[in-house]
């Protein structure tokens, strides 16, 4: 039997920040990946607060320096700061993770609903174009794609984007496919609730929580894939600070100047990690089949 | 009979992607600024050299005789001369994708070994210190970027330590075994060549350690989840209500069913890694087809790209033909819906 | 009340639903699913969930409908609302037009039919604003009558579904049907997942608006004494065909089909030993891949016969005339008659607690 | 055990990547002419004298040539006795035949011999060049990789009319002190001994080159020994080998330079005061130092140091940003955004790009950095689709001309040499008499007075010619660095 | 081995509870309960009443460390359960007290055939070859009435039908001839039918082998036609017991009686039915007191207290927990 008498909104809010405080101390490494996320997303935004270097400043007389009071992470090989450089990449990496997951997570999604609803030849056409798209060779796609419309940040987070697109596709299809025949859907169908209201009223909400779980795991995924592309020299361009690309140049220096290839690695890892602890533990929890019983 | 209905339903799609697959690639390429003529001729050719190797390569056809072109040599399994290395693209690929595939068959072989048991006691233990501890380490795996580690793995166990070798499949100096499979590891066996045995397993550890790392986090995270889900099946509880220990429930009862939805992952994953491969190659000078496309696309070698495309759509499908016959095995339930 | 609001529509004949009291006319209704696809999209087979049903429901009464599990009873109900096309047969009467409000269904499972992110409110009145537009405070209103008709608070509306027990949300899902006021509701198993308790406050909710609204209800459901309890007339569905039809009186205190028989000889009945004198049979509902030719009941009736090779039509019963039977025999098999009830309606009165709690 | 390490008849030689073609008719790429280069002999070959290289020629299938006073036409009678890996004497025919190859196959080693119309062997050992107009160079571009001599039975692995081509680029059918042994894609490369060698025999009985793609993994596996030269190291990286026991680094001043190329006929660059003010932004001891590790030296005019026709007189820009400033408010021309295109071909190049980037940054001009594959780059180039675009030029045969003639000829705009689209009807009457008449002393008047008008116009900015470094392991004896000859090593007279 | 007339389950006033956020499940609140050798014991009460964690209390199958005892105790085959080592436990699972579950669907291993299942658990706890087990296999199979028990050894579970899974179940819970069946369900998922088929079974089987049944399940109706005695359940507690006929005809407790009221058989048809009013406790804040407290139309002031479960009348074989019931409306000392 459900109370009758609500509590009050202040003891309710209170007691649901107690409830995820619970919940959080239950999950540690989920924890620790928001507090990761917390701190990349505060160098993002405060960059220019955090540096106290001009990322872009070279100075060719403090070249390679060694990490010190001076320079916390050393300087590359034109004399600028590391640690401003991964400071102000935080704001690309974090903006690239987003960017991708909204491009794919959006035009996949959709096209995964639209496919599923309208089924029939349309369905059967995209998903074979989506299957197509997933056995082409992901990297290849992107540095052709890259190659094609010429390198730089932007074309490489597209690229990316359109190599993660099948996967929400399929995704949302299924979402949409099993929640198609649920009861709910089945009740609005026969009150004579048209495809797309269904969409947007029963199916977007209810299909919502996997993809934004895909999508936290992706936003790791697509940090990882710019850095890469950035790597190979067809992500972001000079000067812009970017970590894959800081790590690309820092490779040639990696035995004598371990803090500059060191670092900027280090800040991928962590950051991905963060994304990935997150989405796991947002899995565990928006998973139906693991959720405790109550 | 349900295996000639999978094998069947794959080689028609084997068709279908190897179509799009070429098509895509075809239109890409032709998007690509930058004149395979001209790169062919070389830097300091004339115009009429330029035009005249144009007209050899058939540039100057309408682009859709061009794709007929090279989908009829496709056909008769003619992928193209390269640009680059002026040899016929499948000849290149016979000699660099045996090393990648062996490459990634040793990876995947050690991110399963370990990402298996792994995810197994994660699950059996979990939200304990172990499963911590073995999701922080799969984490780490597939948040690691794989450049960065291979560059490290080299410093400190090559440059630091000693212990491996920094670069290549085999010994400089040391023939390479005589070519049975391509796979340095197998041929050395089957030709008794111990020396060369050793010097390949030597130079694939780091690589295949890199590259595998990664497919480890993906393998025991799968595991993991797949695990919890069987362990909370009904027919766990009748095995121990029957009385069974509980690792042989664990292993002999939980452990198969949790393979099955993993098989996708793992098919998939094996994928990824030939992909992968292109950074690890990269980095380790594995003559591998990773660091062939790599340095096929920089060349704007179109007619290698597209053989490693082809090529490796072709590997993804028989892979996933491969887990669709594995699933054949491991899970009767398909089996029986076939034969009814 | 007119019976076509579709002027395309064929006029409605006077001996089909054309009687005044007939608000769903059945005729032949078949259901097939295909089953698979070859590699030209093909199916490979079908399901034959649904085998030619007919039957007339009259307004402002109880259809019962009981049968083993496959038998097709949801099939028929999602055909009924449209839900599953009709691979045969018709389908006529007032409900059944364009105008979905008509006819409502309401599910087995009051979880899954409702939906987890919409507020209570929203969920009452979602067929209302299906069909046009109404200002947020119309709808709200429309749901605090609603909620009330069935029990539901005030404060409920503004909650989620799962914040409420199984019977909670099965007058969730009964508000709902009611909200475009419909003639005809169809319940699928609606108190199979409550409990026994819960089960009396539903069942007693149904038969209250239904009493106050005057509808009609279609009732599946597997329960025997749930159907005996509802329904005035039952139809006893066996692989997707009416088997036996006649009031709930007659035929579940004396079936006729055998397979009605075996149906009511199986119900446990309170403190009646079970009877092993019957050989046990291992049979079960036979593959609705590929029907019997002959009578669909061949294969496990204890009563089998030569002519039992032939289909069997659903005829008059001879004694009375007034129950329907899909057997030929059905007049030659011994009598089975069950009571009515075997233990007494009420449970045995508890005066001393009465006069203790008024202490 | 592996074989290499350490043993003193087998030679090492650590390269970055596979070279794409073994044939001398079509690689132009110095990659591939490390190995090409002592397979393959040629008639004349770069002096060496007191363990120097030096960038004048003396025969090498050739005992003597002549020159008929119109200069068209060059006889040259062959030493005798030398002989392809298969036993087969080198003969005129055979020099005939590679010429004729190299004239069909029409690639970028072609390129050398824009006039040359006809070869004759009228005997054994008598072959007669004849040119269409006076090539001044001519004899010096029979030292290039290209002119090597090929034995003319690889006709019999022509396929599809491809004069061999596909066989000849994983083979070798040369004269020179080795021949390839085996290629194993991506791997190494492995020479052996020509049996039939007609001088000192080799003291390497195998020379391996292994291609390791990480300068860094390269760097390592010289100083751990198992290779003994390394090729293409970043400076730092060859900063930090210097200290390192076992390995020596070489520093020769070599011809090969690095500049910028300022796209003339595009926008504001069109602009002559423009390109001067750039030219005065740069700062080009900053970038030496900073850079460089102080191992270049800045260019005075297109001519490198070393080079005859170098001109000590000729202006030199330096770094000077007011006056850059006050040229470029002269110019009238707002030049706000400039590209600049680059590759990671050379590793110094995108710190180059960075400090130009602040250079310019001081005078008000950005600078957009684009990255392409070079091939992309290339193409660009080609197409003149850039503002400010960074190259290395190194000769390929030593004469002024690989200079003038290829950087300023407006009828070598783009990709052939003429990567700024300069255009100057003077320079170019000056330069292409330098190039037909056979006295030096008159080329050297034209060429002077042509780089006085080509720096006056600030077409490129000439930034540096850079020593050649070169690492190797101590015990690698005999090494002799030539500036016409990078990354090419005397392996047939070196020893350990 | 257990003394003769030992209970082979003997739960007294047992409490148990599943910690979560903030609080605890109290899943069972007072379970007493006991099986004698040879006896069919029937356990009733409507869902999340606590069943299903009594029976598999009995085998300790719950999730280690998921749950905690805060009271009574409990005893199976003579022995304190909470003492048995786990490496015991395993022995007397399957071989001592065997288990059959509701869900026949997934109940057996999928990918595993049902000769290799059964086989396993012979093998466990008998000291078989595996053509012997097999064959011990084959001739439990046809004593369920299988007609082609070779071929169902051979067979997969998805390839069987609902009540032939359920026999297999049978069939392995009476293979290593234990001296308990513990069947939770067992009938549930299937049609009446089938129903009826399968209780025939496993009453002919128990009766033949004098093998002990705790039968579990909602419906009164079942185990009144079954059951030697019956235990009623409501919120975790056993509320009331006794023999059968004694419960079902003349039920003490005041929720007995309700909810056989409830129940539309009998009833008059249309008339309205006698529900009990609201729903079951929220079990992590049960209501202190009689557990029925608030759902009871008799209710008194006493009711503020827990009342346990004693007799009724002498003989003192009907017990039921309500002070209505109990001699002096106080609580029993
Ligand atoms: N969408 C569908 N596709 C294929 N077969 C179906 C589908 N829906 C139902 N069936 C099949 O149709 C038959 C009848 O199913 P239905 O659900 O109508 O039975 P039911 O009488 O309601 O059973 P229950 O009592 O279990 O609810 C079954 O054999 C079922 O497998
Ligand atoms: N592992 C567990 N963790 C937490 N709570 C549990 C667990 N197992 C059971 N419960 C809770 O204990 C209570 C009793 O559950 P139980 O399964 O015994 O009910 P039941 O009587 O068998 O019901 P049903 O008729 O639905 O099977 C329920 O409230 C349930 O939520
Ligand atoms: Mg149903
Ligand atoms: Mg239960
Ligand atoms: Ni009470």
């Amino acid at each position: 039997m459900i109370r009758t008498h609500a509590p009050s909104r202040i003891a309710k809010t209170l007691e649901k920040g107690r409830y995820i405080a619970f919940r959080l101390r239950q999950r540690p490494l989920m924890t620790v990946g928001m507090a990761i996320i917390l701190c990349v997303v505060t160098a993002a935004v405060f960059a220019p607060l955090i540096a106290h270097y001009d990322p872009y400043a070279i100075n060719l007389r403090a070249r390679l320096q060694p990490p010190g009071s001076a320079h916390w992470f050393g300087t590359d090989e034109v004399g600028r700061d590391i640690f401003s450089r991964i400071v102000y990449g935080a704001r690309q990496s974090v903006s690239i993770g987003i960017f991708v997951v909204l491009i794919a997570g959006g035009v996949g999604s959709t096209l995964g609903g639209l496919s599923a609803m309208i089924g029939g030849w349309t369905d059967t056409a995209i998903m074979r174009l989506m299957d197509v798209l997933l056995s082409f060779p992901s990297l290849v796609l992107i540095m052709a794609l890259a190659a094609a419309l010429g390198p730089s940040l932007l074309n490489a987070m597209l690229a990316i984007a359109i190599v993660r697109i099948p996967f929400y596709v399929r995704l949302a299809r299924g979402q949409t496919l099993s929640l198609r025949s649920m009861d709910y859907v089945r009740a609005a169908r026969t009150f004579g609730v048209g495809n797309w209201r269904i969409l947007r009223w029963h199916i977007a909400p209810n299909a919502l929580s996997p993809i934004i779980v895909q999508g936290t795991l992706d936003l790791g995924g697509a940090i990882l894939m710019a850095s890469a592309l950035s790597f190979i020299g067809l992500g972001a361009q000079q000067p812009t600070a970017e970590w894959g690309a800081m790590v690309a140049t820092g490779r040639n220096f990696i035995l004598d100047q371990w803090w500059y290839s060191g670092f900027p690695g280090f800040a991928i890892l962590i950051t991905a990690m963060g994304f990935n602890l997150l989405g796991d533990g947002l899995r565990d929890i928006l998973d139906p089949k693991q959720k405790e019983r109550q | 009979m349900s295996i000639t209905v999978i094998i069947r339903k794959r080689l028609g799609f084997l068709v279908l992607v190897v179509f799009g697959v070429s098509v895509i690639t075809f239109a890409i390429s032709h998007m690509i600024p930058g004149d395979p003529a001209r790169l062919m001729a070389g830097e300091r050719a004339d115009a009429a050299t330029v035009a005249h190797m144009r007209h050899q390569l058939g540039l100057d056809l309408p682009l859709y005789t061009q794709y007929f072109r090279y989908a009829e040599a496709l056909v008769h399994g003619d992928l193209g001369t390269s640009i680059r290395t002026h040899r016929p693209v499948l000849d290149d690929i016979r000699i660099f994708f045996p090393a990648t595939l062996e490459l990634g068959v040793v990876a995947l072989l050690f991110a399963t070994a370990l990402g298996v048991p792994l995810g197994v006691l994660s699950a059996v233990h979990k939200n304990r210190l172990i499963d911590h501890i073995s999701r922080t380490l799969a984490v780490t795996g597939i948040s690691t970027p794989a450049f960065w580690l291979g560059l490290s793995a080299i410093t400190l166990f090559y440059g630091k330590l000693g212990w491996l070798p920094g670069s290549g499949r085999i010994a400089t100096g040391l023939a390479p075994p005589e070519h049975i499979t391509g796979f340095y590891l197998i041929d050395a066996l089957l030709t008794g060549n111990g020396a060369a045995f050793e010097s390949a397993l030597r130079h694939i550890a780091l690589p295949a350690l890199t590259l595998g790392f990664v497919h480890l986090g993906i393998v025991a995270r799968q595991i993991r989840s797949s695990m919890l889900d069987a362990m909370g099946e009904d027919y766990v509880r009748t095995a121990r209500a029957g009385g069974l220990a509980r690792w042989t429930v664990i292993l002999n009862h939980a452990l198969p069913n949790a393979l099955i939805p993993s098989l996708t992952v793992l098919g998939l994953a094996f994928g990824d890694l030939l992909y992968g491969a292109v950074l690890t190659e990269t980095v380790f000078a594995w003559p591998g087809m990773g660091s062939y496309v790599v340095k096929s696309i920089q060349a704007l070698d179109f007619p290698a790209v597209m053989g490693f495309t082809v090529v490796v759509s072709i590997a993804y499908v028989l892979v996933n033909l491969a887990v669709d016959l594995l699933y054949l095995v491991l899970d009767p339930r398909i089996r029986w819906r076939d034969a009814s | 009340m007119t019976f076509s609001d579709d002027p395309t529509a064929r006029p409605p004949t006077p001996d089909e639903a054309d009687a005044p009291d007939v608000a769903l006319s059945l005729r032949e209704i078949e259901v097939c699913f295909p089953l698979g696809q070859d590699w030209r999209g093909r199916p490979k087979g079908y399901v034959h969930a649904v085998n030619g049903v007919t039957v007339d429901v009259l307004r402002g009464e109880t259809l019962g409908i009981v049968g083993e599990s496959g038998c097709g009873k949801s099939t028929l109900a999602q055909a009924l609302v449209g839900l599953v096309p009709l691979s045969g047969g018709t389908l006529k009467g007032p409900a059944t037009h364009a105008d979905a409000r008509r006819m409502q269904m309401i599910f087995q499972d009051p979880q899954s039919s409702l939906d987890p992110r919409m507020r209570v409110w929203r969920i009452i009145t979602e067929p209302l604003s299906a069909q046009r537009r109404m200002s947020k405070d119309e709808l709200r209103e429309r749901a605090g009558q609603l909620a009330q008709s069935v029990g539901l608070r005030p404060e409920h509306l503004d909650r989620f579904a799962h914040e409420f027990s199984g019977g909670q949300r099965q007058r969730i899902a009964i508000a709902r049907a009611l909200a475009p006021d419909p003639e005809v509701i169809i319940l699928d198993e609606p108190t199979s997942a409550l409990d026994v308790s819960v089960q009396a406050q539903i069942l007693n909710l149904l038969l209250q608006v239904q009493r106050e609204r005057g509808l009609t209800y279609v009732f599946i459901s597997h329960d025997v004494s749930v159907i005996h309890h509802v329904a005035k007339r039952v139809a006893v569905m066996y692989l997707g065909q009416i088997v036996e039809l006649g009031s709930s009186e007659a035929v579940l205190a004396a079936p006729r089909h055998p397979y009605t028989r075996a149906l009511l000889d199986a119900v446990p009945r309170m403190m009646r030993p079970l009877e092993s004198d019957a050989p046990i049979d291992a049979s079960e509902l036979p593959s609705n891949r590929i029907l019997p030719s002959g009578c669909f009941f061949l294969g496990r009736c204890p009563f089998a016969t030569k002519g039992c090779h032939e289909a069997q039509t659903l005829r008059p019963d001879e004694g009375t005339g007034e129950v329907l039977v899909r057997c030929h025999r059905a007049q030659d098999l011994p009598p089975l008659v069950f009571p009515p009830a075997d233990l007494p309606g009420d449970a045995p009165a508890h005066n001393s607690t009465q006069k203790l709690a008024q202490d | 055990v592996p074989v290499a390490h350490g043993a003193s008849d087998v030679l090492v030689i650590g390269k970055a990547e596979d070279p794409r073609t073994l044939d001398p008719a079509v690689t132009m790429a110095n990659n591939a002419w490390t190995v090409t280069y002592p397979v393959y002999q040629r008639l004349v070959r770069y002096q060496t004298k007191d363990g120097k290289g030096l960038t004048t020629v003396e025969g090498e299938l050739a005992k003597s040539w002549t020159v008929s006073p119109d200069g068209l036409v060059w006889t040259f009678t062959l030493r005798g006795g030398q002989k392809f890996d298969d036993g087969t004497p080198v003969t005129a025919q055979a020099v005939k035949f590679s010429f004729d190859r190299l004239l069909a196959i029409k690639q970028g080693p072609a390129d050398a011999f824009p006039s040359l119309v006809s070869i004759d062997a009228s005997n054994d050992t008598t072959v007669k060049f004849t040119l269409s107009k006076p090539f001044a160079p001519f004899l010096y571009t029979l030292a290039n990789d290209g002119a090597a001599i090929v034995n003319p039975k690889i006709a019999a692995h022509a396929k599809n009319g491809d004069r061999a081509q596909g066989w000849l680029s994983v083979h070798s059918a040369g004269s020179g002190a080795y021949r390839v042994a085996s290629w194993e894609k991506g791997q190494n490369i492995v020479l052996e001994p020509n049996p039939y060698y007609g001088e000192t025999k080799p003291a390497f009985s195998k020379v391996i080159f292994k291609m390791i793609g990480e300068a860094s993994a390269r760097r390592l596996q010289l100083e751990s020994g198992d290779i003994d030269i390394a090729e293409n190291l970043p400076n730092d990286q060859l900063d930090a080998l210097q200290k390192t026991p076992g390995v020596r680094v070489g520093e020769y001043p070599s011809l090969s330079v690095t500049y910028l190329y300022l796209n003339n006929k595009k926008g504001a660059l069109a602009n002559r005061d423009v390109r001067e003010a750039i030219s005065y932004a740069i700062d080009y001891k900053g970038i030496i130092d900073g850079i460089l590790s102080g191992q270049a030296e800045q260019m005075r005019g297109p001519i490198p140091d070393g080079m005859w026709g170098h001109d000590k007189t000729v202006h030199q820009f330096s770094h000077d940003v007011a006056k850059a400033k006050a040229l470029l408010k002269k110019s009238g021309v707002s030049v706000s955004k400039l590209g600049y295109l680059y590759a990671t071909r050379d590793p110094n190049w995108e710190p180059i790009g960075l400090a130009v980037q602040a250079n310019l940054a001081d005078i008000g001009i950005k600078v957009d950095m684009e990255n392409l594959a070079y091939a992309t780059m290339r193409d660009r180039l080609g197409k003149g689709d850039f503002d400010i675009a960074i190259g290395n030029w190194a000769p390929d045969f030593s004469d002024p001309y690989m200079y003038m003639n290829y950087w300023f000829d407006s009828a070598r705009l783009g990709l052939p040499g003429n990567r700024a689209f300069y255009v100057n009807p003077k320079v170019d009457k000056l330069i292409r008499k330098a190039a037909t008449l056979t006295k030096q002393s008159d080329r050297l008047a034209l060429y002077q007075k042509a780089q006085k008008i080509v720096v006056a116009d600030a077409a490129y900015v000439y930034l540096f010619q850079k020593n050649a470094r070169v690492a190797m392991r101590t015990n690698l004896k005999g090494f002799v660095y030539n500036p016409m000859l990078d990354e090419i090593y005397n392996i047939a007279t070196m020893h350990k | 081995m257990t003394a003769p007339g030992e209970p082979l389950v003997d739960f007294h006033d047992l409490k148990l509870e599943f910690p979560i956020y903030g609080g605890a499940i109290q899943a069972l609140n007072g379970v007493t309960l006991n099986v004698g050798q040879g006896e069919i014991v029937g356990v009733v009460g409507e869902s999340g009443c606590g069943k299903s964690v009594t029976a598999m209390m009995a085998l300790r199958l719950l999730p280690e460390g998921g749950y905690r005892i805060t009271g009574g105790s409990a005893r199976i085959i003579g022995r304190d359960l909470q003492a048995i080592p786990e490496r015991d436990m395993t022995a007397i699972r399957g071989r001592r007290i065997a288990m059959i579950f509701q869900e026949p669907q997934t109940a057996l291993n999928p990918t595993k055939k049902i000769g290799a299942q059964m086989i396993q658990v012979i093998r466990r706890h008998q000291d078989l070859d595996h053509d012997a087990a097999r064959k011990l296999a084959l001739s439990l199979l046809s004593q369920m009435w299988i007609s082609e028990p070779e071929h169902v050894l051979d067979a997969y579970p998805f390839a069987l039908s609902g009540g032939m899974r359920q026999r297999v179940l049978i069939a392995m819970a009476f293979s290593c001839e234990p001296s308990l069946i513990i069947a939770d369900e067992p009938t549930t998922a299937l049609d009446v039918t089938v129903q009826k088929q399968v209780l025939l079974l496993l009453r002919a089987k128990a009766k033949e082998r004098g093998v002990a049944v705790l039968l579990i399940s909602h419906d009164m109706a079942v185990v009144s036609q079954l059951c030697d005695r019956v235990y009623v359940m409501y919120a975790g507690q056993v509320i009331e017991s006794g023999p059968t006929r004694d419960v079902i005809t003349s039920p003490k407790h005041p929720y007995t009686q309700a909810l056989l009221a409830a129940t539309p058989q009998g009833a008059a048809p249309g008339a309205t039915l006698r529900a009990i009013a609201g729903s079951l406790p929220n079990l992590v804040t049960p209501p202190s007191g009689c557990l029925f407290r608030e759902r009871c139309d008799v209710a008194f002031a006493a009711c503020a207290r827990r009342p346990a479960l004693s007799a009724i009348a002498p003989p003192a074989t009907h017990l039921s927990a309500c002070w209505l019931t109990q001699q002096h409306g106080e609580p029993a000392p």
